[in-house]
């Protein structure tokens, strides 16, 4: 038996013993990757996954992570697909804030704040996005002045979401006005600190995971800074790649939760004749709506081959902008062809795939603006991609 | 803009000041925040009334300023620059055109002076499914011994919570699909059987759907002829889609310049916006949109005041072109703000939901396309 | 008898006896603009119109031109239209040159070049565009230089309509290899001079008006130059205002010639089906390419009766981008729709008509680069119309 | 671009030298300005042939390599990119794909060695109207006592005029619409009663017209089972498209990499004209396009090779993406380039003029959309 084999037969023991059946195909409650706060059968498999370490499988042992090498990672991955078993540990901790500081953090840093992410103790957000830096993130404003051993936080970040249930901030703010991209530095900030206030943002689409967060005289302690004061711009951008591979990664799935069926909708609201739809328009629409989206997936499988065997390529760029194209031209498909039905927000007057259709429509608008707007990737496309000058 | 008359300059001055200083985005912020049914504020439309709006195309001896439809584009491309919410279209425009159009002296006489005075809302019911439809009403209006008796639905029916009485298509012969055997009815709200369910609308504006169930209208209710309603409803569905054009323009526009203005002031990487060519040329090309759309919304409603035959191909391409600038300006809108822009506090969410509630009322581009090409024997 | 109704009579009894009946309503012969040389009765029409100056109506009668109002040469166009009187003498000396020089122009070459371009007697040729510089129009590198009593040119332009058969250029030539705008000035020069070569361009779509001219060691008395030296790019923009308004005017009509109804194609090569277009997506293109013509007939239209009150505007700018948008959809839906019909070359397999629309359909793919690119255009309205920086 | 094996990497690297060294574009001009009706050179054609590109498909016991369809696309993308004017698409993937997924041993025996040589030209005749529609079938062939009378005409036959043999597509039963009671036939050119009528296209290809009069050809002539050749037709049909949307690829791709080197070098006002953003993004939204097209095309050879069911809906989602991006590329080559895009001299109106001509064979995008979503029962 190949040390493989051996592993999986351990992962299934342990799973067998450890995983609550009856959670089976069911994803954690509360807001996914925004950390809940759960209990009974749930909380259960998050202290067990957590103290195994394998919410964060290739993490080393030594932070209580898993340890285990990426094979074994991805048999695991496998055998926890199989019995339908979702990790309830994960948001910005285990997808982006781990990572980055297993490469920047220091070995103090890293035994301090990798365990509770492994357990799912500790929920982090992410302060990044301000109301005056948009596409322009480095521009950003909120000012940590430098008191010898803390220092002193103003401003404010937007966006930001899970805020609300956070119990800990890290982000990039201002250490020096006189350096655009020089003068930010990467901190940590306990999100209970004196002088955080949270205030949540409604979108066109109804309640969101967002939030403003603003800063009065926060006391940040010296041992929070990341890496080196004013060279915090460099950890905070190896991190947006993770965003960006994160949200273009999602295949075609809006955020808000997938729409229903576009030839259902077709059939119920437009009709057939002979067997075709009525509209020959509105079909030819569908048609490159689908023949968008399947081109999309073949393409995520065809990079997914070559970079096995070639190594990453850039072009991958072109997916976030394409897949904010797919979900938003379908989304106004869906809304047009349900016509009156599709204009309604809440109320016994529509049905719930109708309610559900106009907010995911609407919050689809959101696609090509956050992880890069379109315009800025199509900038870095042209930059990094055709090698054009200007961008 | 077209060149206008003195009266017509002075009523825009009129609804562009009032508007803004009295019925801004803030106001109708105000109203969706308070959750009523009704898709309008009693203040704001009595404002409207006593401005004398609602009676623009009303004869005066009945109490209006026997305008024409021109000029009521002019006051609805104002009120549609900041989503004032009120019943003026529904009723002022849609309701009194179809009365003017074929009702008798009686039915005008019981029902202009309210609706130019603004104590009575009249509005149209006309759909029945999803999708604007005028040829496929089904709901059938029984004739037996000098009345009738009105059974099925209507759906979306614009003001339908806050009106008086409606101005109802059913089928006194015929089936769903031909124009022939269509009657129009005026039936008044508290009429027995007659059940009205308000809906709540991504734009906040008064709709509600109708059930009919035996509802009986002796034949003083008719409009125009039995059975030969549908030339009547084209021609009151025409005016409709000419006046919710403009009203869309007016919409399109305000989205439009406050747009413009964001790419003149917001700053990224140490330069305005609107100076990057992608957003720059969107702009433009956006600009040219609004200028076409603006020249078919002038040309349909000068068509109808003229009464050119040219009427039904102005008001499809007007309701068309409108339909498409401010489909791509409200998405623009978000768009080009940002992040800002997908947020509730921000007034872009109004502007697209009140897009897509236009586009799809009484005929979105789609419909009118076909509409319109039909008429070219292909 | 009012003045003008006496000068109605005049016009008609002057066309009565000058006018040759047999060319009522017909165009004369040759490249239409660019000066074919006429015989039999278009030569005698040319005379006619020529000596009586009424070629170039409202130009002052001291150089041969009418001398007549405003209002005079109106009822004159009236009459001539209403029987079908066609001018034979036009083109760029018409339409942009005399204009232009009737402005800039001394007393001395207005006496010189005006009256024969009433005439009919000297063609005109344009040289404006380098193949260095496209969009960059003042970027021309054509060198004359100064040599006392006469200029040496040397370069070449390109894109001359009509060069093959004009008599004299007018156009624009650098005279100073430091200043960009301010280096260039405003020329003429017989086109017979020794070291004038002229080569005619073919198009994708076939043989043109269009050529490129070749200038080695040409001599240029001093006396052909336009205002002052180094001072002709103002004169040259003031052309190009003529140049583009002209194209764009020419509403929606294609230069090569009108291309066949697009809603009798769709019924001979696509067919119907219960009275409707068989193939229902391609009706809904259709309809959006009639309603964009029809919305930009409804614009020149309202723009006009806008001048007529208010003065120009300068929203005109968006009617070249949608002219080239217009004729280049139409043609687009009509090749498609001739399917395999709509791509024949030359030969018995195809008719006329289908051997034209390809033509036709190849040589509007210019529309949006002559006369200003769109995108240029589109700088041009960001710029001057909406107030936008950086264009 | 997909993984390549050896096998097809050599390929590659061979059809890239050859067609750059030996065929590029001024060798299609020179071709064309001779004015010859075949449509290509002799010498090309023999070139290919020596190459054993001709004999891709066919198995080495009847003088081909035996080889997939994934490698066939990896030839014709690169002599794509070049315009290289041959019968090795219609001939070598076409015609063979007819005889090997149908052709009894006979048939075969007799014309794949010629194909494989380059010394058979065998090339489908299916469509008789202006555009592709397989079930419009309505050339019929009337049997009797063993033998059939072909009589009609096909339009449009690529490289009709050089060709040695026809798979024709004709009724003989059901009538035009229905997909039974098609059968294909083997009707060499020298057959009495076929007319062959080249054309002088746009894009100097080499296409004919064929009229059949009375035209006789016995049962061994019957490729598959009589009144049973639809599927047959559409599997070669798909093979057909799936071949030419990596022609039409590997041309988009040098239209694309021409235009892209223009933006970097061509300057406009003291800058590169791919500085400016509008033509960035346009160049960027194109790459997308490029990538989309590749990822189907190279998907719908793979589904071919594989046997897979999902054949059809791949090589519909091929011939209409590769279209769409070729059609956009071949306008914006020439938009990009400016007024030299518009001169003969330039190679722009090549490209865009193949561009129109790939796009109609064998169904267009508007086409291949429909068929794509008759899959999905709407």
């Amino acid at each position: 038996m190949s040390d493989l084999d051996a592993f999986r037969e351990e992962a299934r023991s342990w799973l067998n013993d450890h995983f609550p059946s009856g959670l089976a195909h069911r994803s954690p409650p509360g807001i996914a990757g925004f950390g809940a706060r759960l209990t009974g059968d749930w909380k259960a498999w998050q202290t067990s996954l957590g103290e195994k370490g394998w919410s964060a499988p290739t993490w080393p042992a030594e932070y209580g992570g898993g340890g285990l090498s990426p094979e074994q990672a991805q048999v695991l991955g496998a055998e926890m697909a199989s019995r339908g078993a979702i990790s309830p540990i994960g948001g910005f901790g285990i997808m982006m804030w781990g990572p980055t500081l297993l490469d920047f953090g220091t070995e103090e840093q890293k035994q301090r704040y990798l365990p509770p992410i492994i357990r799912g103790d500790i929920h982090w957000c992410q302060g990044y996005s301000e109301p005056g830096a948009g596409s322009d993130l480095a521009n950003l404003q909120s000012f940590a002045e430098d008191k010898g051993d803390h220092f002193i936080l103003n401003g404010s970040k937007v966006w930001t979401s899970g805020a609300l249930e956070a119990d800990w901030m890290y982000g990039v703010f201002r250490t020096d006005r006189n350096n655009k991209y020089e003068g930010i530095s990467f901190l940590t900030l306990d999100m209970k600190s004196p002088g955080v206030e949270v205030k949540p943002i409604t979108l066109i689409s109804g309640q969101s995971p967002f939030n403003e967060v603003f800063f009065t005289d926060v006391v940040i302690p010296k041992e929070n800074l990341i890496g080196e004061k004013n060279l915090g711009w460099n950890i905070g951008k190896r991190l947006l790649l993770h965003e960006r591979q994160g949200i273009a990664g999602s295949g075609g799935a809006n955020v808000v939760g997938g729409s229903y069926d576009i030839e259902q909708v077709a059939r119920d609201y437009i009709g057939l004749e002979n067997g075709v739809l009525a509209d020959g328009a509105m079909r030819e629409r569908i048609a490159m709506q689908k023949m968008f989206a399947h081109a999309y997936a073949l393409t995520g499988r065809r990079f997914g081959e070559e970079a096995a065997v070639h190594g990453p390529t850039p072009a991958v760029g072109i997916m976030k902008v394409a897949w904010a194209k797919d979900n938003q031209n379908r989304e106004e498909l869906l809304v047009e062809m349900l016509g009156n039905r599709g204009l309604g927000w809440e109320g016994s007057g529509f049905s719930d795939n109708e309610l559900k259709t106009v907010r995911t429509w609407l919050r689809s608008k959101a696609n090509s603006i956050e992880g890069g707007t379109t315009e800025i990737n199509l900038n870095l496309v042209a930059k990094r991609v055709l090698g054009l000058k200007g961008y | 803009m077209a060149v206008l008359t003195e009266e017509q300059n002075m009523l825009k001055d009129q609804a562009q000041a009032w508007s803004r200083d009295e019925a801004p985005v803030t106001r109708f912020r105000k109203m969706r925040d308070s959750g009523t049914d009704a898709g309008y504020e009693q203040a704001t439309w009595q404002d409207i009334a006593g401005m004398g709006w609602t009676g623009i195309l009303i004869p005066e001896a009945l109490g209006g300023s026997g305008m024409d439809y021109a000029t009521f584009g002019v006051v609805l491309e104002e009120t549609g620059r900041h989503l004032v919410a009120s019943p003026l279209f529904a009723s002022g425009l849609v309701g009194a055109s179809a009365l003017l159009l074929a009702g008798n002296d009686a039915q005008k006489q019981q029902w202009l002076p309210g609706i130019a005075a603004g104590t009575s809302i009249v509005t149209l019911a006309v759909d029945e499914g999803p999708h604007h439809a005028p040829e496929q009403i089904a709901m059938t209006a029984d004739a037996s011994s000098g009345s009738f008796t009105l059974n099925g639905s209507k759906v979306f029916v614009l003001e339908g919570g806050s009106a008086d009485a409606f101005v109802v298509a059913a089928r006194t012969s015929g089936t769903a699909g031909e124009t022939d055997g269509i009657t129009l009815f005026l039936v008044p709200a508290d009429t027995s059987g007659l059940g009205v369910q308000p809906l709540k609308t991504a734009d906040s504006r008064g709709y509600a759907d109708l059930t009919f169930r035996d509802v009986k209208v002796d034949a003083a209710a008719v409009i125009g002829t039995a059975d030969a309603g549908f030339p009547i409803l084209d021609a009151v569905l025409d005016r409709a889609r000419a006046g919710l054009a403009a009203e869309m323009l007016g919409t399109a526009c305000e989205a439009f310049d406050r747009t413009l203005e964001y790419l003149k002031t917001r700053e990224q990487f140490g330069q305005v916006i609107g100076s990057f060519q992608s957003l720059g040329h969107r702009a433009a090309t956006l600009f040219m949109d609004m200028e076409f759309a603006r020249s078919c919304v002038e040309a349909a409603l000068r068509a109808i005041d003229e009464g050119s035959d040219e009427v039904p191909i102005l008001c499809s391409l007007a309701k068309c072109k409108a339909g498409e600038f401010l489909h791509d300006m409200s998405n623009d809108m978000i768009q080009m703000h940002g992040g800002i822009g997908m947020t509730d506090e921000f007034d872009a969410g109004f502007y697209i939901k009140r897009a897509r509630a236009a586009e799809a009322t009484f005929g979105g581009q789609s419909y009118h396309r076909r509409r319109y090409i039909s008429h070219f024997g292909i």
